[in-house]
């Protein structure tokens, strides 16, 4: 059994200032397995896979390869190792190439003079074959933030790595890509690879892994065959209680359809969508599911004014609203929640209050036009607390928080200006359990006040637990609607993939599959 | 027909660093006069840069116009060894002035004598301070004819009066501010600082603006004006300025590019024809200098001077 | 992270804080602070003239002025963007305003007029930047060799004499109120508003989420270009303003003055904690870097330190400073 | 994204490509091509004098040399990098070579030392860079005045003659091979081989892969830090480098040279498409960056164009210059 032990982590401690990240932490990962590990934000579990990668050097404690004890000074000596890793945070070089991004740790330890791009190509389009066709010439910068995530993985699937890490990296894949993921996963645990596998999503963690390892502050809890287990013994012990249930209840189906808050008609960019067109209820959660690239994102920004469009009409409560600006839509009360945390999400270097504050700085500003850094603090510390933010001072900048803590902080801007339509992008990417119930309790409170919602998620459960009605675009169309007991996985999956490449001549009518399905 | 004469379209060309300069104004008038005496056509070029290359490439431009001669300010002497030498070759007359290549083949050389200024600067400082005191000079590290204008002047006072004390010496780089900030530490360092010499005209608004502010009594003398110094004289805060006489550089700069086209007008008593020189070259002509002072200050005003003229 | 370069890692946050982060972020400061306390002693022991008032008077002058300069490029360093031309745009309101000045328009005016034209630079550069698209950097070099042609061409490259200006509005420049020269007043007042609103005002603080992540402050609702433009036309006008003070001050306009000035206030600003990339600086920090770099010019002259070895040292001494300062900054951090 | 600023959105990828992409590549570069094809053609018009061989050999020469510090600077951009100091270390390499050349060292010898020394001035830069953590601006800025004051002080401020170098060293600077000027013939072999280098090598894409995203390298092993600190050596020795052969060129020494030169070389770099925040740039481009601007002058000059006037059409010419530049190259990424 021991010479099974691929990597094993003993007592390692580490601290950032004040905050003690990792608490003499415990782990031991076998060869060929599928090692979950799992954990609330803000819990150590990034902190504990960059020390594995030689990104952070642990203050205390030790690691060893294959029994021995190693020293990991960088991220070429985990390289080295066998180590690879796929980062919660994408890291990429933007303008380069995605077949040389994915090549890029291969390209350094090479030997040859020159680089042979033709054969770059080839095996970067091959490789991306197992995920998603994503031509390897285009620049990473033109590339959505779900592709650059495909990009991370195909990354990492090139490296010859005994020890693998993937620290979410569902978080913004569609269920499609995520089970060619979970394929290429299974087949190389076949292969005598192990992998640490690092999810909020249980589903995932039940499916593919064979051992889950949980930790809660800084501290390793329990490490399990998943065989033995339930989603509700992890979720328990990550939190430390008992959670209550995932989803609030949803808006009675009996009760009288809502009143019309915002319709949309023909409102067409060009390019990515066109002919788009529905009416959000007042109080009601709209879903928009689609694959990677449907365009669902664009067509929401479109809406706030974050994206051009060539036509369409808004009517806002009845009255219409032009188009001009995302100042103007947030003025009206349209506001935005980037699926592209890092990078247009939130001020990383900023502190956490001032950019909770961001969206509308008059609510923590004094009579004379100056921030008033006390109703700032509070503002946020409030706003924080109801998301259970785990940060250090409210004066830290973001980028001392863990990822789904730094999505906290997003919906807690989102959340400071008291808005009329909401739309999420991706809003719980990254976020714990516990948490995420939070956030969809907060939504459907909002609601409940009256307030529309549209959520953009790749997270199919999220969105049928979540969402009083589903619209499903494909490829720049919305290609129908689901609502109530139609509210099914394989009903959204169905109409998001369709049949490949049809084309449908402009004009007819855009969902009578839809229909069908009510 | 007089042979001191242009042929029609014969062009002259003056090449300068810095071509906004003030300076080159009244030099490039005199060029112009004496060409215009004489029927010839003049350019005035050069680069608007502190920078060699571009003033190498802009004289190199002026060759291929085929002028009969330039009237050249070389930024620095070596590296114009080789176009000197190059155009001289091709037929093209060349004279330097204010700044000298000696080692190429440019035939005359023309410039006021920057060893006499000082010399003129360090007995009129001296005899203000009474023979002893402290001075101080500003100076621009790397401009060849200021740098003269300093170190001569400093080597004199040594030698000839040996209680002159130098208490200071800063450089400004011709810069307003720098002098001013430098003349203030000077006079901070040196109470009893009695004299300053500056070697150009714009360090001296600083320096002058320092002294001022620091109510201190301190003879100041400079080379070059502007119309800020000039006032400051006619105000008494600047002793005294000394000024190249401009014009008869320009225009003797003009008539010595003109007898370096045209060596065949002179057929001297030496070995010219033997050893292949320019029988038309002078080695070095003094164009003086002009002390000014408040009783003629009203005389170098450059604006007034170019009024009417272009 | 500990491997990563760390670029920009020692750059002050200059965010208002509360409790025990305002007193870090006071530190930052601080730590230029006791640089400079630490040359104040040095040169006290190395010359009697040093701490007398007439030469802290003579230094804060030669530096008080460019400090104007310095605060405008502060804030366009922290929007993210730079201006290369400030000291052409020195020159040219000088420039502008005397020759206005010699055409019979009184002073007052023809300085507001200036002021104005500088404003209207900074709104061209500023537009060239976010409707063409072009950098700051680029867009800036045009116009410092733009705007110094435009004095040359006003001037004729001659300097203008000044000296008819009426004494009221040369006291900008020379008066004294007291024993404390106006200047020295002006900057000091001009300096704590400016850092107040920095810190404070909901205004400025759109610049910082500006420099700090356009993207962001764009999907904030931020109008980020008008804040690009503002901040370029602010950082022009100050340098309008500081260029109709040089000119009370010099009794003259000069074509070729400030030659080489954007250099030295951005490195002020560098040195004071503003980062290049945007989101970072405060003021103060700016200001004591512009001390910092004035004091060793001056102290160096006032020791008459030969000229050759003068460069030498004050680039050693920029760089030790800066290091040092990053030092403590960075063990403070801990 | 209209809201958004563009700051950087036209600069150019210079990654290579295939196919269309790969020709949309070449096009980026053929944006300044054809600006540089309209000059040529309106200048053939406005001058008999232009379309010369003199004429192009002087045009030429004016840039050949500074070229060599362009690509240095280029591929120090690209890394992420900025060196203020090119000018300075460009006049230390002359100096330093020809003092030694007086002490009685050959040239060659004391040629390789200064050259050797500079690339000295680049490691202590880059160390700055990355052991102590501060910004490459601050860091080449200190050493710019460093170097010029070490120039100097070796010369006392003056310039040093050098007449007594031997005929086949001038010949570096001043010889010809056929009519060709050997400078623009190394000059030529030196761009294309770093052309080919930059575009091909699996060393010099290190350089982008850091400039572009330094974490990203860092993960994928690449040592960021050995690369910045290799650029940064680069753009030194190539600078003293081109000190050597202005040396021999000139025939002298002369401490003063190069001043404002960086700000010339990188706005050359910027205008051939490469980015200040690093990752992006190509030699090819910096170089028509670099021909653009000299042929401006050149041209000006050609002109005799009223020296008062010359600033303002330069500064114009260069704004509309890569205005049009950008507009092309957007049209075409459509
Ligand atoms: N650079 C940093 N500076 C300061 N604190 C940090 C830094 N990085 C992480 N932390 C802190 O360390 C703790 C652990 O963070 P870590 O990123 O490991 O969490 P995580 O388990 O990966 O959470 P998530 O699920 O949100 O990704 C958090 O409290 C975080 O705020
Ligand atoms: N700037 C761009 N230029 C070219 N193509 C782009 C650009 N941005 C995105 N794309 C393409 O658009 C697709 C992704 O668009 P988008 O992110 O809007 O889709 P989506 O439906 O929101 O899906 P998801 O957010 O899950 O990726 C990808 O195929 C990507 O290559
Ligand atoms: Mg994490
Ligand atoms: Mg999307």
């Amino acid at each position: 059994m021991a010479d099974d032990l691929v990597l094993r982590i003993s007592n390692v401690s580490k601290s950032f200032g004040a905050i003690q990240a990792l608490r003499g932490v415990d782990f031991e990962l076998r060869r060929g397995e599928v090692h979950a590990i799992a954990g609330e934000n803000g819990a150590g579990k990034s902190t504990l896979m960059n020390i594995i990668d030689g990104i952070l050097r642990p203050d205390s404690g030790e690691i060893f390869l294959n029994g021995a004890p190693v020293e990991i000074t960088s991220p070429a000596r985990a390289q080295e190792l066998g180590i690879g890793f796929v980062h919660q945070e994408i890291a990429l070089c933007s303008d380069v190439t995605v077949a040389e991004n994915i090549f890029m740790a291969e390209i350094n330890a090479s030997r040859k003079w020159f680089m042979d791009y033709a054969a770059l190509h080839a095996r970067a389009r091959e490789t991306l074959a197992q995920l998603s066709p994503i031509e390897p010439t285009l620049l990473v910068r033109d590339l959505s933030i779900s592709s650059q995530q495909l990009v991370e993985i195909a990354k990492a699937l090139t490296l010859d790595c005994r020890i693998l890490i993937l620290d979410e990296p569902t978080a913004a894949l569609t269920e499609h890509e995520a089970q060619l993921l979970f394929g290429i996963m299974r087949r190389l645990a076949a292969g005598g690879i192990s992998i640490i596998y690092i999810s909020h999503r249980m589903v995932e963690i039940f499916d593919n892994c064979d051992r889950v390892t949980v930790f809660r502050d800084g501290r390793h809890i329990a490490t399990r065959e998943v065989a033995e287990i339930t989603p509700d013994f992890v979720v328990n012990s990550m939190v430390g209680r008992v959670l209550g249930k995932l989803y609030p209840p949803k808006r009675d189906a009996a009760a009288p359809p809502p009143a019309p808050l915002l319709s949309v008609a023909g409102l067409t960019d060009g390019k990515r969508f066109r002919d788009v067109g529905f009416t959000l209820g007042r109080g009601e959660i709209l879903g928009l599911a689609g694959l990677i690239g449907a365009g669902r994102s664009e067509i929401v920004k479109g809406i706030c004014g974050l994206h051009p469009v060539t036509a369409g009409r808004l009517e806002l409560d009845g009255t219409e609203l032009p188009i001009r600006s995302y100042r103007h839509s947030i003025d009206n009360g349209l506001v935005y929640l980037s699926e592209d945390r890092k990078g247009d999400g939130v001020f990383i270097d900023l502190p956490i209050a001032a950019n909770v504050s961001a969206l509308d700085l008059r609510q923590v500003s004094s009579r004379w036009g100056t921030v008033d850094a006390e109703k700032e603090a509070e503002q946020a510390g409030r706003l924080g607390d109801r998301l259970g933010l785990k940060r250090g001072s409210i004066d830290d900048p973001v980028s001392s928080l863990s990822g789904g803590n730094q999505q906290k902080v997003a919906l807690a801007k989102m959340l400071s200006v008291e808005p009329r339509v909401i739309f999420l992008d991706e809003p719980t990417r990254g976020v714990d359990v516990g948490a995420k119930a939070e956030i969809h309790r907060i939504l459907r409170e909002l609601a409940n006040n009256g307030v529309g919602i549209v959520v953009v998620s790749s997270e199919l459960p999220e969105l049928i637990g979540l969402c009083d009605r589903v619209l499903v675009v494909r490829e720049g169309l919305l290609n129908g609607e689901v609502a109530g007991d139609a509210l099914t996985e394989e009903n959204i999956i169905r109409l998001a993939s369709f049949t490949e490449r049809t084309v449908r001549p402009e004009g007819e009518s855009l969902r009578p599959e839809g229909e069908n399905l009510h | 027909e007089s042979k001191f004469a242009c042929e029609p379209g014969d062009t002259y060309i003056m090449n300068v660093m810095v071509s906004a300069h003030p300076y080159w104004v009244p030099v490039f008038e005199g060029f112009k006069q004496a060409a215009s005496a004489m029927g010839c056509e003049v350019i005035f070029s050069g680069t608007p840069d502190y920078d060699i290359t571009k003033q190498i490439a802009s004289f190199e431009q002026d060759l291929v116009k085929k002028p009969k001669g330039i009237l050249l300010h070389p930024m620095q002497a070596d590296p114009f060894i080789e176009p000197i030498n190059r155009a001289v070759d091709s037929g093209v007359a060349v004279v330097t002035f204010a700044a000298d290549s000696p080692n190429s083949k440019r035939t005359s050389y023309i410039t006021s004598d920057n060893l006499a200024e000082a010399k003129f600067a360090a007995e009129e400082i001296a005899e203000q301070l009474g023979g002893s005191g402290e001075y101080a000079v500003l100076e621009n590290p790397g401009q060849s004819n200021h740098d003269l204008r300093v170190t001569a002047f400093i080597d004199y006072m040594k030698t000839h009066y040996p209680e002159m004390k130098l208490v200071g010496r800063q450089a400004s780089n011709q810069d307003a501010n720098r002098a001013y900030q430098a003349v203030q530490s000077m006079l901070q360092a040196n109470p009893n600082l009695g004299a300053l010499w500056i070697p150009e005209a714009g360090s001296a608004e600083g320096a002058v603006a320092a002294v001022l502010e620091a109510k201190a009594d301190v003879v100041i003398m400079h080379a070059d004006v502007t119309p800020t110094t000039l006032e400051h004289i006619k105000a008494g805060n600047v002793h005294m300025a000394l000024n190249p006489n401009q014009g008869m550089q320009g225009f003797m700069g003009f008539v010595a590019t003109f007898m370096a086209a045209h060596p065949d007008m002179i057929d001297p008593f030496n070995d010219y024809e033997r050893s292949g020189y320019n029988p038309m070259g002078i080695p070095f002509i003094d164009n003086g200098f002009a002390v000014i002072t408040k009783e003629n200050a009203e005389d170098f005003d450059l604006n007034a001077y170019m009024e009417g003229r272009s | 992270m500990t491997e990563l370069r760390l670029q920009d890692a020692g750059t002050a946050r200059s965010q208002p804080r509360t409790g025990v982060a305002r007193r870090l972020a006071r530190q930052r400061e601080a730590g230029l602070v006791l640089i400079l306390v630490l040359l104040f002693v040095a040169m006290s022991f190395a010359s009697p003239y040093f701490l007398t008032w007439e030469n802290m008077r003579a230094m804060t002058m030669a530096f008080a002025v460019e400090g104007i300069v310095v605060v405008g490029m502060t804030i366009l360093l922290i929007s993210g963007g730079i201006d290369l031309s400030v000291g052409s745009v020195v020159a040219f309101a000088m420039v502008l305003a005397g020759w206005l000045f010699l055409a019979g328009i009184d002073p007052w005016t023809a300085s507001a007029l200036a002021i104005l034209a500088c404003a209207g630079i900074g709104l061209a550069m500023g537009l060239c930047v976010t409707r063409i698209g072009l950098h700051h950097f680029i867009v800036s070099l045009a116009f410092m060799v733009i705007a110094r042609g435009a004095c040359l061409l006003l001037t004729g490259g001659r300097p203008i004499g000044l000296f008819t200006l009426p004494p009221e509005f040369k006291f900008i420049g020379q008066g004294s109120i007291g024993v404390i020269p106006f200047v020295i007043v002006f900057f000091v007042i001009f300096v704590l508003a400016f850092d107040f609103l920095l810190r404070r005002s909901t205004a400025f603080r759109k610049v910082f989420y500006t420099g700090s992540n356009p993207k962001a402050a764009a999907y904030s609702g931020i109008r980020t270009q008008r804040v690009v433009v503002a901040t370029t036309v602010l950082c022009s006008t100050l340098a309008g303003v500081a260029g109709i003070i040089y000119m009370a001050r010099f009794g003259s306009a000069q074509p070729t003055f400030g030659v080489g000035m954007e250099l030295n206030v951005i490195a002020a600003a560098v040195i004071g904690g503003a980062s290049l990339t945007g989101g970072q600086g405060t003021i103060l920090g700016a200001i004591l870097g512009a001390i910092l770099l004035s004091v060793v010019s001056s102290s160096l002259a006032l020791l008459d330190v030969s000229v050759y070895w003068q460069d030498i040292i004050r680039g050693s001494i920029l760089l030790a400073a800066v290091s040092f300062d990053l030092y403590l900054h960075r063990r403070k951090s801990r």
